[in-house]
């Protein structure tokens, strides 16, 4: 058995507002083991990227963790002071963020950006750390890579700066990489290549990934495992091809079969009803059962996670496999 | 139940944000007051401070509380004319609000009009009207001022004409600037395809939505033009004698406050300033409360 | 009766950037050159066909919007000219030619931003038919009502504002809103690219019925291939604001015929491949301020010749109803290597 | 770059040549120039003999440039009150404004910034509350009312500082200032102090609203996860963003603190070019005035041409011509 990374359990990210009180994460728990890619799949609101910023100890007011546990190599990162998560922020677990024009700073030279993140973590001497840049540029793609360590990110185009956030985040040889939505805002063929050469460089390092996409096809080309998100609770979880051939949980069903691919060409699509309720004001008992259609009066109760197989587990009263 | 709130209209929904904050009420509430006072003021004085027949000039320069022979009493004293304060003070204030409110609105109509047409026209028309607006804002808004009046004479006509002049090109900047954002929405596509004349997306669709930051500029522009005004009577270049503003009260009283006589000078500028304070609070807010970063 | 509703032929667009006095003479004192113009469409000819949904692909920058906009009469052209059922609109006089445009609408792909936030629904709806004389005051309530209904929206919502509506619902105003004008041809311009996959279905949904209703013709703009696939009928593809390929969906995306289509069809992510990894082209998408010499794909194709650096590519018949730009691609033969034409 | 200074430089030019138009009209053209510019006392031979001399009876575009012509060897013509050239008599007060601006100046970023900063921070938090409502108070008292409120206070009431003059000078590297000696640097509290104030809360706002705007971005979070220290997230990657706005209006503040100087200094006595024109208005001194007028104007283009340059220096977007990505 390969050892365990992260392991998440019943963890629950609240926010307060003016319009109530909104749980972002639900009682949320997930494993990454060694070496794993696991794509985490949600439409928008559905709390996936607050996941990503629980784990980094990045949830600004008004959010906070409120309950749970985050367990990365066995030791409780909410038990750690802000100095030791920083320490480990960046050096061990590493994030990229979805838009790659925002994430580089405007007035800092890239290699400013790319030393400073060692400098953060390693006494190390400024003409090495570039020299670790350079490389890492290289193959991440990025021809010529002494020039652009030279300019300014409005310099370059999004690719090349999402090329750069990611060498920021593999810098460190990090064991786990907290990826949100890193190639949504870019072309097919750039999105392509980049998960080309980050696929190449994690396979090297054996690093292990949560890939935070809203893009069920983009996360079924890169990932082990699936979890699927609905209003802040992983819905279903379990082997990617295993859920994609056999969704158990209707949202999951619902969300494959509103795909276009899946459907014969032309024909109506089938969609899910409604849309996806506000977390200020979420239907007591399973949050989909408004818009399910395989809906008992059972549902008006919370749903517990069901370990179904050893390997699959869905939060849903009928769970059922059916045949996307 | 979701109804309530997703049914809220976007000036109830301000409103309903803007009560968060307790100060900024009751700055709403003395900015209320205030106007009423001012709009009011030959009512509410006790005394019209430019009847002659009541004054008496031996009442000069009585402290507050005193009574005169008649037996009225001059509850934040007299000025050196024998003049009763409050009396002086609400009317000067019904002046200071009138010049600030009149020179704003106007401000707003020309900069808004000149602002919304740079943007939607732009081309050379822009460029005319933006170099025109730097060259304004090159300039502080007092020097400005100061010169027109050293140029133009006294009176209440050159002061407004003085004050729109300054700063009608901070609306039409700020109009101009909102209106191109707005532009670039694709409603404004959506008006377009949809064969709508130029005046009615001009007016109709894009307008209402730079009304936010003109309404926060205009608060604010509306105090700083009171405290403008205040500052030039008080340099003598103002209002003349014949209309004393809250400013020219002050600068009246000044030469009395060094030999203790401070409530010939003290009182007006509280008011000046709990005016201009309080009127600020609230734009302030609403600067908060209109940002559409913040309320989305 | 035409075949052809909307004809576009050889439409160009170049946007130059506006330069002032001063700017002139910076320039002159400098020495600089002229400032480039970016070419965004270049000779590009297209042909919808009554009742038809033609699909127009491409990346981002490829000029697909400023198409969409040329053809919805948003933008002027800066060369070509356009035929709507046969009648050339840009000769047409002003009022005709503003009636032309108003029978060929958009739905644009910010479902939020393309609705005035100050309007309430059935403004939105009733305002352009009202002031086209289609509709009179008193009519507009009932108006609004089945306006709402077509689109499956609740009538009662007419007095709402656009935001108390969710992302999906107000897409369905902006199709309300472009119904109103009885238009015979939409133009969707990335309309469910903004959109969650469930909503997504939905708003196709309701494309598909207007479609099938057989009233309206479709361009639907989309970097989406899946989506483009299981809606359109024909599909273009830009690159750098031409067109590189076009023809059915069937037979393009069964048998592309260009290096680039036949990139892009590789590279989408599809669900049932399982983990896999991808054998990308080179390159990104150059500049339109310098485009390449010859063919604007040169660059990052990998069977790229030097013709291909000379010579521009024109379009060429390459099967039934397929033309490509390809100097490699002869009628039906392909000088391809056979693994790609997969 | 180069570019883009030849491009200021002509604006500024264009800037400057209005406003001689301006001063013009304003000064010479508007009203009778003959009774503005030729003493009361003046027989009608010598208003004749002064009005030949002044070129009055010629058409407004001729004597415009002679004005001009005048105006670029320095002459505006003799200040009636004090019987020396404007320009001059301009130039020799000009010093003690600068010093008074200056000093409000720094007041105003060595206080305000670091406040800002940390209301910025922590919004929401007590001390912003506090500092937020202060700095309203301080951009609504008008600046007249509260230096006699500062006067009123600390030389009246407390007697500790004086309020009128600029008290004795001392000489550093050859600058005559205040700044020298005890005697002066406690008759230039107060009006610094005055002039400060509503500076200060601009730059408290400023600061405040930038670091908010920058501390939510998504570059700010990458840094975080990057595991910098916050030290450097505050002082590299928010104040670096936000110093680049901040530095352009320190600048275009500068000149409006010269402008409000006018009333500090009649307030303070501040023999400064501010009370200069303030007395010279009063008494109609045109010539003073025009020359007022040219001094200012020169010096406005010059400090928004160095703030334009520095901007361009700062911001690495505009630095380098800023070529559009997309599109």
């Amino acid at each position: 058995m390969r050892k365990l990374v992260l392991d998440i359990q019943n963890l629950t990210t609240r926010f307060e507002s003016a319009e109530g009180i909104a749980n972002a994460l639900d009682s949320l728990s997930l494993e990454i083991y060694e070496g794993e890619v696991v794509g985490l799949v949600g439409e928008s609101g559905s709390g996936k990227s607050m996941t990503g910023y629980s784990i980094m100890g990045l949830v600004e007011h008004p959010g906070s963790i409120v309950g749970g546990s985050i367990h990365y190599r066995g030791q409780d990162l909410r038990l750690l002071g802000p100095e030791q998560i920083r320490s480990l922020r960046g050096d061990r677990i590493a994030m990229i963020f979805q838009d790659p024009m925002m994430s580089l700073n405007p007035v800092l030279r890239v290699d400013t950006q790319l030393v400073e993140t060692l400098k953060a973590h390693r006494s190390i001497q400024k003409k090495e750390a570039l020299q670790r840049a350079i490389e890492l540029l290289q193959a991440m793609g990025i021809p010529s890579p002494e020039i652009r360590l030279r300019q300014y990110p409005h310099e370059l185009s999004g690719g090349m700066r999402q090329r750069i956030a990611i060498a920021i985040a593999l810098l460190l040889e990090p064991d786990l990489i907290i990826a949100d939505e890193p190639t949504t805002a870019l072309d097919v063929t750039i999105q392509a290549q980049i998960i080309h050469e980050f696929q190449t460089l994690i396979e090297d390092r054996g690093t292990s990934v949560l890939w935070i996409t809203h893009d069920l096809a983009v996360a079924s080309t890169m990932a082990d495992r699936l979890a699927i998100m609905y209003a802040g609770q992983i819905v279903e979880q379990g082997p990617a091809e295993d859920i994609l051939a056999r969704p158990m949980h209707p949202y999951t069903q619902g969300l494959l079969r509103s795909i276009p691919s899946r459907n014969i060409r032309g024909k109506p699509l089938q969609q899910i009803p409604g849309s996806a309720p506000s977390l200020t004001r979420l239907p007591s008992g399973c949050a989909f059962a408004p818009r399910c259609d395989q809906a008992t009066p059972l549902c008006e109760l919370t749903p517990p996670l069901k370990q179904i197989t050893a390997i699959r587990s869905a939060r849903c009263h009928h769970p059922r496999e059916i045949d996307a | 139940m979701i109804d309530d709130i997703i049914q809220e209209q976007p000036w109830r929904r301000a409103w309903r944000h803007y009560r968060q904050s307790r100060f900024a009420v009751i700055a709403l509430i003395v900015c209320s007051i205030i106007i009423l006072a001012a709009v009011f003021a030959p009512w509410l004085a006790p005394q019209n401070p430019y009847d002659l027949n009541v004054i008496d000039f031996f009442d000069s320069k009585l402290p507050p509380g005193s009574s005169a022979p008649t037996g009225f009493i001059f509850w934040l004293g007299t000025d050196g004319q024998g003049r009763d304060m409050l009396s002086a003070m609400l009317y000067g204030l019904r002046i200071s609000l009138f010049v600030g409110v009149l020179s704003g609105l106007i401000a707003i109509l020309i900069g808004m009009a000149l602002g919304l047409v740079a943007a939607y026209v732009g081309g050379w028309i822009d460029a005319l009207i933006m170099r025109v607006v730097d060259f304004m804002l090159g300039f502080p808004t007092i020097l400005v001022a100061l010169m027109l009046l050293a140029i133009l004479g006294q009176g209440v006509d050159k002061v407004i004409f003085a004050l729109i002049l300054v700063q009608w090109a901070y609306f039409a900047r700020a109009v101009r600037s909102a209106a191109l954002v707005e532009r670039q929405k694709e409603y404004v596509e959506a008006a377009q395809s949809l064969g709508l004349s130029q005046p009615r997306i001009m007016f109709g669709h894009i307008m209402p939505n730079c009304l936010a930051p003109v309404i926060v500029l205009g608060t604010m522009q509306v105090a700083s033009a009171i405290s403008t005004e205040a500052t030039l009577s008080f340099l003598g270049l103002g209002l003349p004698i014949t209309e004393p503003s809250l400013g020219l009260l002050i600068s009246n009283g000044y030469s009395n406050m060094l030999s203790g006589r401070y409530w010939i000078s003290l009182y007006p500028g509280l008011l000046l300033l709990l005016t201009v304070f309080s009127i600020n609070v609230v734009g302030d807010r609403l600067r908060d409360v209109l940002n559409p970063r913040l309320s989305r | 009766m035409t075949d052809s509703i909307l004809e576009a032929v050889q439409i160009s667009r170049t946007f130059t950037a506006q330069e002032d006095f001063t700017g002139k003479i910076v320039r002159s004192v400098l020495r600089q050159p002229k400032p480039r113009s970016l070419q965004a469409l270049c000779d590009v000819s297209l042909t919808l066909k009554t009742g038809e949904v033609l699909g127009v692909v491409g990346e981002s920058g490829c000029g697909k919007s400023t198409l969409g906009r040329i053809l919805a009469g948003i933008l002027p052209a800066s060369a070509g000219h356009l035929r709507f059922c046969g009648q050339p609109i840009f000769d047409m006089d002003s009022i005709t030619r503003a009636q032309t445009f108003l029978k060929i609408q958009m739905i644009f792909q910010d479902p939020m931003s393309s609705l005035n936030p100050r309007k309430r629904v059935a403004d939105l709806i009733s305002e352009a038919p009202t002031v086209h004389g289609l509709i009179s005051p008193h009519e507009q309530a009932s108006f609004v009502n089945d306006a709402l209904i077509r689109v499956g929206l609740d009538p009662n919502s007419h007095s709402r504002f656009p935001h108390q509506f969710s992302g999906g619902q107000r897409q369905r105003i902006n199709i309300a809103r472009a119904l109103a004008v009885n238009p015979e041809i939409l133009i969707c311009d990335e309309s469910v690219a903004a959109l969650d996959v469930s909503i997504q279905a939905q708003i196709l949904n309701v494309f598909m019925q207007l479609k099938a209703e057989g009233n309206l013709s479709f361009i639907f703009i989309s970097h989406d291939l899946g989506v483009v696939e299981h809606l359109c009928d024909r599909v273009a593809i830009l690159y750098l604001g031409r067109i590189v390929e076009i023809g059915t969906v069937e037979t393009l995306f069964k048998a592309p015929k260009h290096p680039y289509t036949q990139a892009l069809l590789q590279e989408i992510p599809r669900i049932g491949t399982g983990k896999r990894r991808f054998n990308p082209i080179r390159g990104e998408i150059p500049s339109p301020l310098s485009p390449p010499s010859g063919c604007a794909f040169h660059p990052r194709c990998p069977h790229a010749t030097t013709q291909c650096v000379r010579q521009m590519p024109g379009l060429r018949e390459v099967g039934q109803e397929h033309l490509a730009a390809c100097h490699l691609v002869h009628g039906t033969v392909s000088h391809l290597p056979t693994e790609l034409s997969k | 770059m180069t570019g883009f200074i030849i491009r200021r430089l002509i604006q500024s030019g264009g800037v400057i040549l209005t406003m001689t138009v301006v001063v013009f009209l304003g000064v010479y053209a508007i009203g009778n120039p003959v009774d503005i510019l030729i003493p009361d006392d003046a027989t009608a031979a010598e208003r004749d003999l002064a009005i030949q001399s002044l070129g009055l009876d010629k058409p407004l575009l001729t004597q415009y440039t002679t004005f001009l012509s005048n105006l670029l060897r320095g002459d505006l013509g003799t200040s009636f009150v004090y019987n020396i050239p404007s320009i001059d008599l301009i130039l020799l007060r000009l010093p003690a404004t600068l010093e008074l601006a200056f000093c409000a100046l720094f007041i105003a970023i060595v206080i305000g910034l670091p406040l800002g900063l940390l209301c910025g921070l922590r919004p929401g938090s007590r001390l912003d509350k506090t500092v937020m409502g202060a700095s309203i108070i301080g951009f609504s008292i008008p600046n007249f009312w509260q230096g006699l409120m500062l006067i009123m206070l600390f030389s009246v009431m407390l007697g500790w500082l004086p309020s009128t003059g600029r008290g004795e000078l001392g000489t550093v590297f050859g600058i005559e200032t205040s700044l020298a000696t005890w005697d002066g640097l406690r008759h230039l509290l107060l009006p610094a102090i005055n002039l400060s104030l509503y500076k200060l809360s601009l730059m408290i706002r400023l600061t405040r609203s930038g670091v908010r705007e920058v501390m939510y971005l998504d570059y700010v979070r990458f840094a975080r996860a990057k595991g910098l220290s916050e030290v450097r997230i505050v002082m590299v990657h928010i104040m670096k963003v936000v110093l680049v706005p901040i530095i352009t209006v320190v600048g275009m503040e500068f000149g409006s603190l010269i402008a409000f100087a006018t009333v500090t200094e009649t307030i303070f006595a501040w023999p400064g070019m501010g009370k200069l024109i303030i007395d010279s208005i009063m008494r109609l001194d045109r010539p003073v005035i025009a020359g007022y007028l040219v001094v200012i104007v020169l010096l406005f283009v010059l400090i928004n041409l160095l703030v334009d340059i520095a901007y361009s220096l700062l911001d690495p977007r505009i630095r380098l011509g800023g070529e559009p990505n997309d599109r």
